[in-house]
């Protein structure tokens, strides 16, 4: 293994004075949302951190996640971060082409053996492997070799985590999640339509601050980001235990701000970091432009019905099932009278 | 229930005579009397019974309204519970879901018994004074559920001994307490002389058929000569027939639909036969459930004429001046008969008499429809093993009439005041009830003229 | 699928047909059973008059029985008031009726609705423990009486629940109301909580028949 | 005030989060004199709405020292009206906001000269002190 320099290292070659230093520390702990009492600890980890090795593959997405991630401003934080990392491998922003681009991350992954980050982005078809291919190689094919020698694999984005919108009812690709493939690796999942950037990067310097992985819900995403609901970090919860809701997009309600949950939002059951982290370098976020959330970050929020509809709602069928349900009970009832009519003539006989 | 007590104090030791003790009639085997029960049940498990047997919410309230809970605390005579067979059958037979209940066997058959344990319960506590049906939330008639249940009893061969006897003998004599027609036309002769009064007897035609209670024919005659005095008074045309006096119905009681209907049917007949425009019923309460509200409906179609009590017919003779009365200078009270009344509806009519007769009127506490039963009603005074909880609930009827501390006890129905007769007797009480009837019949302004 | 989608979903469904279905059968049971007309000679003739006085009137017990029902009277009315409130005005149950009938109505804040819900659980506990105590309630209940109570008393609980979270997921814990609430709308039809739409029937009744005679009811 | 203005204030809840983050300043002023323990508040992580921040920050104002941090982007480390609650903005080389903290301390740690720094510094002073004396000893070679 080659010699990696720590990221104490790399700011000190930038001259980056100590004051700087803990700057970023601090802005750091703020981003893995980590108490300011693990600043020191944090400084301490960041120092010795070394560059890991990242090849990051694209299947059937949309580059929004990319581009969410490419977004954030240039040298910013985030952007240190990525000094801090060795992107080998990325079809999108690498210069590199064709066969040259395969040979890279070929390289990178011999190198980085048993060491390397793989991120993925978009969903896997299984239907046909035609329907995405890279250098003529299927996604699954692509995914399954780098994997292979990988440390963990982190899928960036709602399509690669649950599937996403390739996934949503009918699935015409037979589109699938990266942990449904992988299941003898450790899988990060940073869902998200797209994630937000500051999580992607904070996911990726928690694995460079720490070495190791973070803490995981039961739907593989890291608690310290998806550890709470948009409803109950949402500024405009005490509307929505005061009752006061905005009914429709224009009303008064929705002019001064109320709970948006009549408009549908899916706040209350969507895990992630919108309403503290927010969105544009901290400017705003869905809820606070005045829409609902969309629930995003969740599985399957695609299919769960309309966006508008109220989490509280329930589908109850067709008007036709329910005329069924109703005519039958009516059937049932009468065929039950009529049954009781017959056996009390008859006890009454027998009598 | 069946705790055996040692009874020192009679001459003859032995155990006390169960309470709980049950009558059978007939030769039937166990199975017999439960298919008769479910055959008697089954037919009253129409669409009314139906609804009141599916709504109960088991909230227990009935207990707070009836006497023999109130008076013993016992939790077996919760109104609902009397029922329990009733209902059970209802809801493995008939109810909605009852193919389920059999299926899975969630409801059991009614056992024999069962039948036989409830027979206490049906009978000797349920005088069908319904004042359970006014304090349940659902509106359930419980009263009512009770007299279709005893249909069942009946056939079974399950009534109380001495109720199933003044049935039959009104069933064959015609008259619970023996009363032929005979001995009552000589009765109303003998009254006719000792009041002085004219009594019409087995008129061809008649706008007004007056008929008795035996009770009164036996027990307190001057209702006869009373009710002729104020018909003459009335200038009515009215009779008393020979072939249709008998206005107590103990089949109704006992729970034998044929013998109701033919005792009802006696009366019918014999209104139709005379042309009568209506009925007079006398001073008993239960002869106005079986021919005020039932009778219309054991004959088929509506009655062509119409059916009074005495008291409803006094109020209005009163109330249109037709009739005067001399004002009473008393303090009354006054017994309502629960099914003149609280069942009947006929609950202004003693107070519009009342006031007529100017007497100091004090209502019993909770008096008018929701006065507390005398005890004696839906046959419970025939029974003899009853009598001991039968005085026992008595006692909240004395607390009632004693707290108005009035003069006078009234009533309008001959069984009240020989319940309140007995009653009287055992605790050797000051007051004895008298009948309004009576009292209107003695001041009547026309006697002075 | 997961819980959540599943008790929105099918389970929400099912039970609504079954709710449906259960009732329309209770109820056609027993209408289409024997009918016997009344031919008696009736002081009142409006029959719909008699019944919904009736329907009206029975939700107050008579003067003379309130001493005697007094505890029964409270409980049951603090019971009922408090299904109510929790039920039809918590914003979000708003939101799901009016997803279900199209109608709407206003809501009341929900520490009103929380409160309102811990007075019910309490008062549920103290209906249970009479029941248990009480000897005539003790000799008279049955099964349908103790699950009855308990899938009544379930979406309560559960639903007081979920701003307490008890370091459970707020979606698990939705789903788990809403089940509750498929539960009850499944049991509603088969026991004693068709006292929802028989007591309409049961007071009507006796307004049908004992009002129009003129007689107390 | 335009409707935008309406849409972004909503006036009933400007106080929301900002009391309650007062009383803490409060516990952390208390703690800060009795136990000599610092606190810092991490702004970014608590939940505002719009204006609500700015409210916080107008209420707590301006006190006697304000100091400007250069490194990696501007930072501005300001002392509020109440002495000890230090106000932190740390941006990035665009201006954005990157941390944002409270500090209820005597002096913010950022503020004091760094080991690190001063070691750097006294190294880099020592190698201009020996850049004089070889240059004077050249000189007095020469």
């Amino acid at each position: 293994m080659k010699y990696t320099p720590s990221l104490g290292d790399i700011l000190q070659a930038r001259g980056v004075s100590r004051r700087g230093f803990l700057k970023y520390c601090a802005a750091t702990t703020s981003l893995l949302a980590l108490p300011p009492t693990m600043v020191p600890r944090i400084a301490n980890a960041l120092e010795q951190a070394r560059r890991p090795s990242v090849i990051w593959l694209s299947f059937q997405e949309c580059t929004g996640c990319t581009e969410s991630l490419t977004r954030s401003s240039s040298p910013t934080l985030e952007g240190l971060i990525f000094d801090s990392i060795s992107l080998d491998y990325h079809h999108t922003l690498q210069a590199a082409s064709g066969e040259a681009a395969e040979a890279a991350r070929h390289a990178a992954m011999e190198e980085n053996m048993g060491n390397y980050l793989v991120l993925v982005d978009g969903s896997i078809p299984l239907g046909n492997p035609g329907f995405s291919t890279i250098a003529g190689i299927s996604n699954y094919d692509m995914l399954m070799e780098t994997v292979k020698g990988a440390a963990a694999v982190v899928a960036i984005g709602s399509c690669a985590s649950f599937g996403g919108i390739p996934g949503a009812d009918p699935n015409p690709t037979g589109a699938v999640s990266v942990k449904d493939l992988i299941t003898d690796k450790p899988v990060i999942n940073v869902p998200g339509c797209p994630p937000i950037p500051m999580v992607i990067t904070a996911v990726l310097s928690q694995y460079l601050t720490f070495g190791q992985l973070p803490e995981l819900d039961h739907l593989g995403r890291p608690v310290a980001f998806y550890g709470q609901t948009i409803h109950d970090r949402c500024y405009r919860r005490p509307f929505y235990e005061q009752g006061l809701f905005a009914e429709t997009f224009d009303d008064e309600g929705a002019r001064k701000g109320w709970c948006l949950f009549r408009l549908g939002c899916k706040g209350p059951i969507t895990y992630n970091a919108c309403a503290t982290m927010k969105w544009n370098g901290g400017t705003s976020f869905p809820i606070e432009a005045g829409h609902p959330c969309l629930g995003c970050s969740e599985p399957g929020f695609w299919d769960k019905g309309g966006f508008y509809n109220p989490v509280s709602t329930t589908d109850i069928g067709s008007g036709v099932a329910l005329a069924g349900a109703a005519a039958a009970g009516v059937a049932i009832g009468a065929a039950a009278a009529a049954m009781s009519r017959r056996r009390q003539k008859k006890t009454i006989q027998e009598g | 229930m069946s705790t055996s007590e040692f009874d020192l104090e009679s001459k003859r030791l032995s155990i006390k005579e169960p309470e709980i003790r049950y009558d059978t009639q007939g030769d039937l085997s166990d199975e017999e009397r439960v298919q008769k029960a479910m055959a008697h049940f089954a037919k009253n498990f129409g669409t009314t019974a139906a609804i009141y047997l599916d709504s109960c919410i088991h909230c227990g309230m009935c207990a707070d309204a009836c006497h023999y809970y109130v008076a013993t605390g016992d939790p077996k005579y919760t109104p609902i519970w009397k029922l329990e067979p009733f209902k059970q059958a209802y809801k493995r037979e008939v109810s909605p879901f009852a193919f389920l209940y059999r299926l899975f066997g969630l409801k059991k058959k009614v056992t024999a018994e069962q039948l036989q344990e409830w027979q206490h319960l049906l009978y000797d506590s349920c005088t069908v004074c319904g004042r359970c049906s006014l304090i349940c939330p659902m509106g359930i008639d419980i009263a009512s559920l009770v007299a279709m249940a005893r249909h069942g009893m009946f056939k079974a061969g399950l009534v109380p001994h001495e109720l199933h006897a003044v049935a039959e003998r009104a069933e064959v004599d015609g008259s619970p307490l023996g009363v032929t027609p005979q001995l009552f036309e000589e009765r109303l002769e003998w009254m006719e002389d000792e009041h002085e009064v004219d009594i019409n007897i087995d008129k061809e035609q008649a706008d007004v058929l007056a008929v008795m209670s035996s009770i009164e024919i036996q027990k307190y005659p001057a209702a006869m000569a009373a009710t002729a005095k104020i018909l003459n008074a009335m200038g009515e045309s009215w009779t008393f027939r020979t072939d249709g006096f008998e206005a107590t119905n103990f089949g109704m009681m006992s729970g034998n639909v044929e013998w109701q209907k033919n005792t009802s049917m006696r009366i019918i007949n014999a209104a139709i036969k005379v042309g009568a425009k209506m009925v007079l019923l006398p001073e008993c309460g239960h002869a106005y459930m079986a021919l005020r509200w039932m009778g219309a409906n054991i004959y088929g179609k509506p009655l062509p004429f119409k059916v009074l009590h005495v008291s409803e017919y006094l109020a209005d003779a009163l109330n249109s001046g037709k009739l005067k009365v001399r004002k009473v200078d008393k303090s009354v009270t006054f017994h309502d008969p629960c099914q003149i009344s609280r069942r009947g509806g006929a609950t202004r009519a003693p107070r519009d008499i009342l006031k007529h007769l100017a007497v100091d009127f004090r209502e019993l506490p909770g008096g008018g429809d929701y006065n507390w039963c005398c005890g004696g009603g839906g046959g419970v005074v025939t029974i003899l093993r009853a009598d001991e909880l039968r005085y026992k609930v008595f006692k909240l009827k004395m607390e009632q009439v004693e707290a108005t501390e009035a003069e006078t006890l009234l009533s309008s129905c001959s069984n009240c005041r020989q319940n309140f007769d007995d009653c009287q007797e055992h605790y050797d009480w000051k007051y004895t009830m008298e009948s309004l009837l009576d009292l209107v019949a003695d001041n009547l302004e026309e006697d002075e003229a | 699928m997961d819980l959540l989608d599943f008790a929105r979903g099918p389970a929400m469904q099912v039970a609504i047909y079954v709710f449906l279905t259960g009732s329309l059968w209770r109820l056609f049971g027993i209408l289409l059973l024997q009918r016997k007309p009344d031919y008696s000679e009736l002081r009142k003739t409006g029959k719909l008059r008699a019944a919904l006085k009736v329907i009206w009137n029975r939700a107050f017990t008579a003067p003379e029985f309130r001493m005697a029902t007094r505890y029964t009277r409270i409980v049951g009315y603090t019971l009922h008031f408090g299904l109510f409130v929790t039920v039809f005005l918590f914003v979000p149950h708003i939101v799901f009726f009016k997803g279900l009938i199209g109608i709407d109505w206003p809501g009341l804040p929900n520490n009103v609705i929380f409160f309102v819900g811990v007075i019910t659980v309490g008062v549920g506990i103290a209906i249970l423990i009479r029941r248990m105590t009480h000897p005539v309630l003790r000799l008279i209940s049955n099964f349908d009486d103790y699950f009855s109570w308990f899938v009544t008393m379930l979406p309560v609980i559960t639903g007081l629940i979920m701003p307490i979270r008890f370091g459970i997921r707020w979606e698990t814990l939705l789903a788990i109301h809403i089940l509750s609430v498929a539960l009850l709308l499944i049991w509603l039809p088969f026991g004693k909580l068709a006292h929802v739409f028989l007591l309409i029937a049961s007071r009507g009744t006796t307004g049908a028949i004992i009002e129009r005679r003129g007689a107390r009811t | 005030m335009s409707s935008i203005d309406e849409i972004t204030s909503p006036v009933p809840y400007v106080r929301g989060n900002v009391e309650p983050i007062l009383h803490e300043v409060v516990h952390a002023l208390d703690r800060l004199l009795k136990e000599q323990e610092p606190t810092i508040i991490d702004l970014a992580s608590l939940p505002f709405a719009p204006g609500e921040l700015e409210t916080l920050e107008s209420y707590l104002g301006s006190g006697e020292l304000t100091a400007e941090l250069e490194a990696l982007g501007p930072s501005q480390i300001r002392e509020t009206a109440y002495p000890g609650v230090w106000w932190l903005d740390h941006r990035n080389t665009d201006g954005e906001v990157v941390g944002r903290y409270l500090e209820i301390t005597r002096i913010p740690e950022i503020l004091m000269s760094q080991d690190a720094d001063i070691t750097a510094g006294r190294a880099r002073l020592g190698e201009n002190l020996e850049g004089f004396e070889s240059g004077r000893s050249n000189g007095a070679d020469a």
